[in-house]
């Protein structure tokens, strides 16, 4: 039988749905166990990083890399895999787009340990425990990861081949996907793979008549018309924002989009798009009746950019420089 | 690697924080300690990721954490949306409507027979089914199909597939779903819809049936196997934790938290919304995972019994809380398991994985109930918040142990305060006590340590189903795990690792 | 940087009609105002997408001021209104990020309010000064577009 | 595709840029900016020296791109495009750098920033030119001809002035013959001419004139098309019928409002409004020694906050009338402010006082009540100037009622894509600016369907609009602006969002191969790219000011 083509998988900081995307190929996933000679996945298969270290460069044919970049471990896995990889895949929204961790960047090392090593109303920690890097039990040292200030998605730490987005990645997408890589039919180095190039609202059936709202409604605060678009019921949706290829499952069960999938082709900012979209469809020239209207988005960082933070063009929250070590500072600036 | 390196890079790590070699090692890590005899001094189950949910979960929409929260885990993320739907109803103190609970619970046993399936199957079950000194290649969920035939292979899948399209036609998206909101759930289903779903929960009960015939065949007919499982090396004695309904019944969406001591009597019995009184968690220094333990009896260390604050979670551990199951085949499995292991409260973690098929038998059971529900398809399944939004505790019964999610939002229904305790959390002590025990039973005198030492190691703490997703966040399903072995003045003499 | 010696980086986006005409007034009048302004010109104040304004801060552009035709007078009808509406929400939402709302001003100056412009850039150059440089990791995502 | 090759012309004029600014070094800066090929600095760029300098440069270098750092567009921009045209360039690769108006001479006493200004505008300038893009401007054909709806006082002047000129008019109205609601009026302010004299030889014009087309009884139904090429269906009832115009003119007039209820109104033939009086006096039916007339019935009211204008001066004419006509009948006019604006409505309302109508005010908290006993037999009202409460003894009310508008002008709003006020009448494109005109091109408004006025200014508008309209008519086409957005259909998700915002209904949602997309409208699009500033899909491109150019001259910007 001919040489497999080899195949990696890895999660950094993600949820695993991404994973479980890809078991859940069911049938399919012996099928991938056919074309492919899966060398590293963690997950499901028993390989050891040893085995990774020791392949020569450019030896896995194909590595799908889910989960952003939230500590030194992560970050030298990238590298390692980017090495030993011909084709590294920002596998899902979190490598793609920093995803619900990238939400991380609202924050930063001590105020996240703060919150969970003190503040939390479970903890009791009256000497302020925190985990260290380096540290001496009894027998000997214990060594962690280092937690970083910032998460970076999988691009802004090494080059990357392809972006599948989603969270998780469709399964008609993964397949898709598969499918390219099988026949070898994949588009330039670069581009989003797993997804259209247009808009949820392309795979939304919701009827679409009247863009114009005259006020902004939380979901739990109507029960909309189940044939409408939400947008226009006043529900903020991120569809118009978002690339389509997910098939629209949100909006089909009255939920609005959340831009899981991430900016469409030509977008730069989803969020900045996201916020001229909805303050222009707000139909009314008087300040104080606009503002009236916006208040009530509770959170517009959050409804802008919840699966994006990382790779939006604010990237994260300012934060003062001291609360920057310059180590970390050094990290970052690895990225740029 | 070899030893020298690695025990300069031991050095090493004293100086500077940041070093290729330290970066290297694991999602999970052991570390065990050898005395000058050569036996274990000590092992140290680390858990070396965290992504700090608690904190970036303030400031937002509060009822956008029912989107967020279940990005903690992929594997589970039907137990974070249900736990925290449920806390939301809290939070805008809302009773949604009887329809919109089934719906949920629906969706939640769905799942559940999914989740065990693929625990059993894929991930515990190479083990049994396939053996624990089988070739790494073999030793794989495709090595489970080879061995247990494509026929029940493609059962598996195939089951696999529909509990998931029912959790899609309910939830949207079959994972991450996205229905639960404060009030009940965003889309009532049609009678099409239902009578697709009984199809699927009828058949979901014939293929627990099958999945029992399976632990018969290579499990218990396997005498090895059953040593296996009750020997002292993979046995503790600690207190146990679970969700039971109003007979004392083990439930997985809703009820009572019930704790019994080691003897199996009750312990403590609370209402969710008082876990603070009775759950604390403890923080070392060399982890970043915490450590839950039963306030009444104070954090002892990592030490099992009776007097320790330690207490465990997850099927057995509710099997063990519990009076018994809701459903008849399950109930009658239940009795089965405790007659066969010599009467409750089993402390054998192995046993894990037939609590863990009781528990499927139970959710498929449960799914034909509320798929038989006159109520079901009701097209009432919102109630509209109207009180000010407030504080919420929603707890629910995950795969892997008792969920809680606990939320303070201001009065603009603005996150404020978030507290998660999350299912292989409340197992950390146990699972480092396992691991430890393990180590100590299984190598003397520097045993040469083995792939198949090394995989009996890992069954201690897999039977736990661990999901660090979960628990901080490593990873999801199967732990990754590198054991490093020191001698007595600190050097690495062995390491071996399992990613 | 100390906020004394800082001479800040602004960015002005000019309607065509209005504002650019205003500016050119100014010039034309020969009144002076402070040289930190770069105005890029654009049809109405209506194009200008809020993408724009993140990218300049993410560039480390220290303050974004826009300049428009008064309400009623837009040469487009309501582009005027509309940037309104953008700036007010992107400003709050700049305060999310942490970055001050004042550095993103919208202002309404006519063809024939030379002086008007140049005191607007003048108080507007003015404020960013007190509020010395744009928090310094707001460069961090320079060239982290994939 | 060939290499980009910038010009860049840098220019002194005279002291103006070249005393603050030091011009050689700026010029020695640009030569080493990216895609740079030739750059220079004149005394004056625009003189003729100048001008052949940028077309001898773009032979010789074969330059695809100019820019010129000079004063500013505003003044100059036409002059270097045609330089580039007539040196084989497209227009639309030329970029402009203002470095006088907003440099130069806004920094007098700062030469060393001056001069750093200049470099960085220059830098923005040529990283914008690095990515312009040739565009051609298209011209659309026009139909000489002009829908006309509603044949009123303003549609009919409109119509027969449009047909004098020779161009073919669609005149529309809804009812049964012409003249709108002049048909009813008696006689016409302020010199009393008889309506009549004015409207019927008006009607024969029209009714008579070979360019003119009236389709009685005949609604619009649908318009289809723009500005120079509308198809449009007009339904006659029985069957409907399809023309093909250049122009559309929107004079559909108002309603007389009837106050059904108030003061007994519709209880008793004894209270009547202003138009139904005049009904009468047209017939000589008028019969009354005591007339009360009450204004601002159902104006200025809240349902109804704006004023009606001219009632007053309605309520004075006819006053004067019944004084003229019997000396010894009494007439009171009650009213809350007296609006007699212009010199003539002055005279006029002096001219009813010397007559002796006798006029009484009240205020809206105190409302006058008419007293009937099956017919009418008095008013009580509230004097305030005497602060008292009088009856007026009184044998017939007449009611002052506003103008209101059509209930078709939703309708017809919708058809046409054009908005309408709060009160509901049509809302011109600028109040000032453009007055008789709707943002959408080729579509205009007169009299009383924008907001109410008498005869002669409904006249004067229907000459504006006429005029207006015929303009591109007499010209034969159009030739819209290329700076116009553009709908890249691969990326649209047919959200809709454009669609609204557009101010010219230039954003159409189309069906394509059954998913929606936006289609820009070329003809319509004026440039102003607010949708391109919205479309959340990125599927928009504004030609001449694309995200890309203005991205670019950010970062540009930033590199200093």
């Amino acid at each position: 039988m001919a040489q497999k083509a080899k195949l990696a998988l890895y999660w950094a900081a993600s949820c695993g749905g991404c994973e479980i995307a890809v078991v859940r190929l069911y049938a399919k996933i012996l099928d991938v166990a056919e074309f492919f000679d899966i060398v590293f996945w963690p997950c499901i298969m028993d390989f050891k990083y040893k085995d990774v270290e020791a392949l020569p460069d450019k030896s896995i044919d194909l590595c799908l890399f889910n989960g952003a970049i939230r500590n030194s471990e992560q970050e030298y896995m990238a590298h390692l895999l980017r090495e030993k990889s011909k084709v590294l895949v920002a596998f899902g929204a979190c490598a793609h787009t920093g995803g619900i961790p990238g939400l991380g960047n609202v924050a930063n090392r001590e105020t996240i340990f703060q919150r969970v090593y003190d503040e939390t109303p479970s903890t009791v920690n009256a000497d302020g425990v925190r985990p260290q890097l380096s540290y001496q039990v009894p027998e000997g040292w214990l060594t962690l990861p280092e937690f970083y200030d910032t998460v970076r998605t999988l691009a802004q730490v090494v080059p990357v081949e392809y972006f599948v987005p989603g969270c998780p990645p469709v399964k008609e997408q993964v397949e898709a996907v598969i499918q390219a890589v099988v026949e070898g039919n994949l588009p330039a180095p670069g581009s989003v793979v797993g997804a259209s190039d247009k808009t949820v609202c392309d795979d939304c059936t919701r009827i679409k008549e009247d863009k114009r709202i005259r006020s902004i409604y939380r979901p739990w605060e109507v029960i909309p018309d189940s044939t409408r678009c939400l947008l226009e019921q006043g529900i903020i949706c991120a569809g118009p924002a978002t690339r389509g290829g997910c098939g629209g499952p949100c909006p089909s069960v009255n939920m609005p989009c959340r831009g899981c999938y991430g900016p469409p082709p030509n977008v730069v900012d989803q969020g900045g798009k996201l916020l001229s979209a909805v303050a222009s469809i707000i139909d009314t020239q008087d300040p104080a009746e606009f503002g009236r209207v916006a208040d009530a988005i509770p959170d517009l960082l959050g409804t802008c950019y919840l699966f994006g933070l990382p790779s939006s063009l604010l990237f994260r929250v300012r934060q003062e420089r001291e609360a920057l070590p310059a180590k970390q500072a050094v990290e970052q600036s690895k990225a740029v | 690697m070899t030893t020298k390196s690695a025990s300069e890079s031991v050095r090493t790590e004293r100086r500077i924080t940041i070093d290729p070699i330290t970066r290297l090692e694991g999602h999970g890590r052991i570390e065990i300690f050898l005395n000058p005899e050569g036996d274990v001094a000590n092992a140290y189950f680390q858990v070396p990721e965290l992504r700090g949910f608690e904190k970036f979960c303030e400031g937002r929409a509060v009822e956008d954490l029912a989107i967020i929260t279940p990005r903690i885990c992929g594997v589970c993320p039907e137990a974070h949306h249900i736990a925290s739907a449920k806390t939301l109803d809290g939070v805008f103190n809302v009773d949604p409507p009887p329809a919109a609970k089934k719906l949920r619970e629906l969706l939640y046993s769905a799942f559940y027979v999914a989740d065990h399936a693929t625990h059993f199957y894929a991930l515990s079950g190479p083990d049994f089914v396939v053996g624990p000194d089988a070739s790494p290649a073999e030793r794989n969920i495709i090595g489970v199909v080879h061995k247990v035939g494509l026929e029940l292979g493609g059962a598996v899948l195939k089951h696999l597939e529909l509990c998931h399209d029912v959790v899609a036609m309910i939830g949207g998206k079959y994972i991450h779903p996205v229905c639960g909101l404060p009030g009940g759930v965003s889309k009532p289903i049609t009678e099409e819809d239902r009578v697709k779903i009984e199809g699927i929960a009828r058949s979901a009960v014939e293929f627990g049936k099958v999945s029992l015939k399976v632990l018969d065949d290579v499990v218990l007919a396997n005498q090895g196997y059953v040593d296996l499982i009750l020997s002292d090396t993979f046995s503790h004695k600690t207190y146990y934790m679970g969700l039971v309904d109003a007979n004392n019944k083990v439930n997985f969406y809703d009820g009572m938290l019930r704790v019994v001591d080691p003897e199996g009597k009750e312990f403590a019995k609370f209402d969710p919304s008082e876990y603070l009184d009775h759950i604390a968690e403890h923080v070392e220094p060399w982890t970043y995972l915490k450590f839950p333990y039963l306030k009444a009896l104070g954090w002892q260390g990592l030490i099992d019994g009776k007097d320790s604050g330690i207490y465990r979670v997850a099927p057995l551990a509710r099997l063990n809380a519990a009076d018994g199951m809701a459903t008849p085949l399950a109930q009658a499995e239940y009795e089965r398991m405790y007659s066969t292991l010599g009467g409750k409260p089993v402390h054998a973690t192995l046993a894990n994985h037939w609590a863990r098929l009781v528990e499927l038998v139970y959710a498929a059971e449960r799914m034909v109930e509320l798929a038989t529900d006159p109520e079901i398809t009701s097209p009432n399944v919102r109630t509209i918040p109207t009180a000010t939004p407030g504080e919420g505790v929603g707890v629910v019964e995950a795969p892997r142990g008792v969920l809680i999610h606990h939320y303070q939002a201001d009065e603009k229904g603005i996150a404020r305060k978030v507290n998660l305790i999350v299912g292989t959390a409340h197992n950390y002590g146990a699972i480092a006590l396992s691991v430890r025990k393990a180590a100590q039973g299984l190598i003397k005198k520097g045993t040469v340590v083995t792939e198949g030492l090394l995989n009996r190691i890992e069954m201690a703490f897999r039977a736990y189903d661990p999901c660090f997703g979960c628990a901080t966040h490593s990873l999801p399903g199967q732990m990754p795990l590198i054991v490093s072995i020191h001698d007595a003045q600190g050097r690495v003499v062995e390491q071996l690792r399992r990613d | 940087m100390n906020k004394n010696g800082f001479e800040p980086l602004i960015l002005g986006f000019a309607c065509n009609w209005c504002t650019y005409a205003g500016a050119d007034l100014a010039g034309t009048s020969r009144i002076q105002y402070p040289p930190n302004i770069r105005v890029i010109r654009v049809m109405c104040s209506g194009r200008v997408d809020p993408t724009f304004i993140l990218r300049a801060f993410s560039r480390g552009v220290d303050g974004v001021l826009i300049g428009g035709c008064h309400p009623g007078d837009c040469h487009y009808i309501e582009g005027n209104y509309k940037a309104r509406r953008r700036m007010e929400l992107l400003r709050r939402m700049l305060g999310d990020f942490g970055i001050e709302p004042e550095r993103l001003r919208l202002e309404w100056v006519s063809a024939s309010e030379g002086a008007r412009f140049a005191e607007v850039v003048a108080d507007f150059t003015k404020t960013i000064k007190e509020l010395g440089p744009l928090k310094s990791d707001a460069t961090i995502a320079v060239g982290q577009q994939h | 595709m060939p290499d980009t090759r910038i010009g860049v012309f840098v220019c002194h004029c005279g002291r103006n840029i070249g005393g603050y600014v030091d011009v050689p070094q700026v010029v020695e800066y640009a030569k080493n900016l990216p895609d740079v090929a030739h750059a220079e600095h004149n005394l004056y760029t625009c003189s003729e020296e100048g001008i052949s300098s940028i077309k001898r440069k773009i032979q010789e270098n074969d330059l695809n791109r100019v820019l010129v750092a000079s004063c500013t567009p505003r003044t100059h921009e036409p002059l270097f495009r045609s330089a580039c045209q007539e040196a084989g360039l497209n227009k639309y690769l030329f970029e402009f750098v203002n470095i006088r108006d907003q440099c130069s001479w806004v920094h007098m006493n700062l030469p060393k920033e001056a001069t750093e200004k200049a470099k960085a505008l220059i830098r923005m300038g040529v990283a914008k030119a690095r990515l312009l893009e040739p565009l051609e401007e298209i011209e659309i054909e026009v139909t000489p001809s002009c829908l006309v709806i509603g044949a009123g006082a303003a549609g009919m002047t409109a119509a027969l002035n449009l047909a004098n000129q020779g161009f073919d008019v669609h005149l529309v109205e809804k009812r049964a013959e012409l003249g709108g609601l002049l048909r009813g009026l008696h006689k016409l302010f302020t010199g009393n001419q008889d309506a009549g004299e004015f409207i019927v030889p008006l009607i024969n014009h029209v009714r008579d004139h070979e360019h003119i087309t009236t389709h009685l009884s005949t609604k619009v139904k649908e318009v289809k098309g723009f500005i120079g090429n509308f198809d449009v269906t007009l339904d006659h009832g029985q069957k409907e019928s399809a023309v093909s115009v250049g122009t559309i003119i929107v004079a559909v007039g108002a309603d007389e409002f009837k106050p059904a209820g108030q003061y007994g109104y519709g209880e008793t033939p004894g209270v009547l409004t202003q138009l139904e009086l005049e009904e009468r006096m047209k017939e000589g039916t008028l019969r009354a020694k005591n007339v009360v007339m009450i204004n601002c019935v159902g104006a200025r009211v809240p349902e109804r906050p704006y004023c009606s204008r001219f009632c007053c001066v309605t309520a004075i004419k006819n006053a004067v009338l019944i004084k003229e006509n019997d000396p010894e009948a009494n007439v009171w006019i009650l009213h809350r402010d007296l609006m007699a604006y212009g010199v003539e409505f002055e005279d006029y309302y002096r001219k009813a006082m010397q007559l002796g109508v006798r006029f009484v005010r009240y205020s809206l908290d105190s409302l006058p009540e008419v007293i009937m006993d099956g017919e009418v037999e008095g008013v009580r009202v509230r004097h305030q100037l005497m602060g008292k409460q009088v009856e007026l003894p009184s044998d017939m009310v007449v009611l002052t009622t506003p103008l209101v508008p059509r209930e078709e002008n939703a309708e017809i709003s919708k058809m046409l894509k054009v908005p309408l006020s709060s009160e509901g009448f049509f809302l011109e494109a600028h109040l000032k600016l453009r007055p008789v005109e709707f943002a959408t091109d080729g579509i205009f408004i007169c009299g009383s369907a924008r907001w109410p006025v008498e005869v002669s200014e409904a006249v004067f508008q229907a000459y504006a609009s006429a005029a207006k309209a015929a303009m591109p008519m007499r010209r034969g086409y159009v030739c819209p602006e290329a700076i116009t957005s553009f709908v890249n259909e691969e990326f649209c998700g047919g959200c809709g969002i454009c669609a609204v915002l557009c101010p010219y209904s230039a954003m159409l949602m189309e069906a394509k191969n059954g998913k929606r997309v936006a289609h820009s409208i070329e003809a319509l699009c004026k440039g102003c790219g607010t949708c391109g500033a919205a479309c959340p899909s990125g599927a928009i491109a504004m030609n001449h000011f694309t995200d890309k150019q203005i991205l670019a001259q950010i970062d540009a910007l930033a590199e200093a």
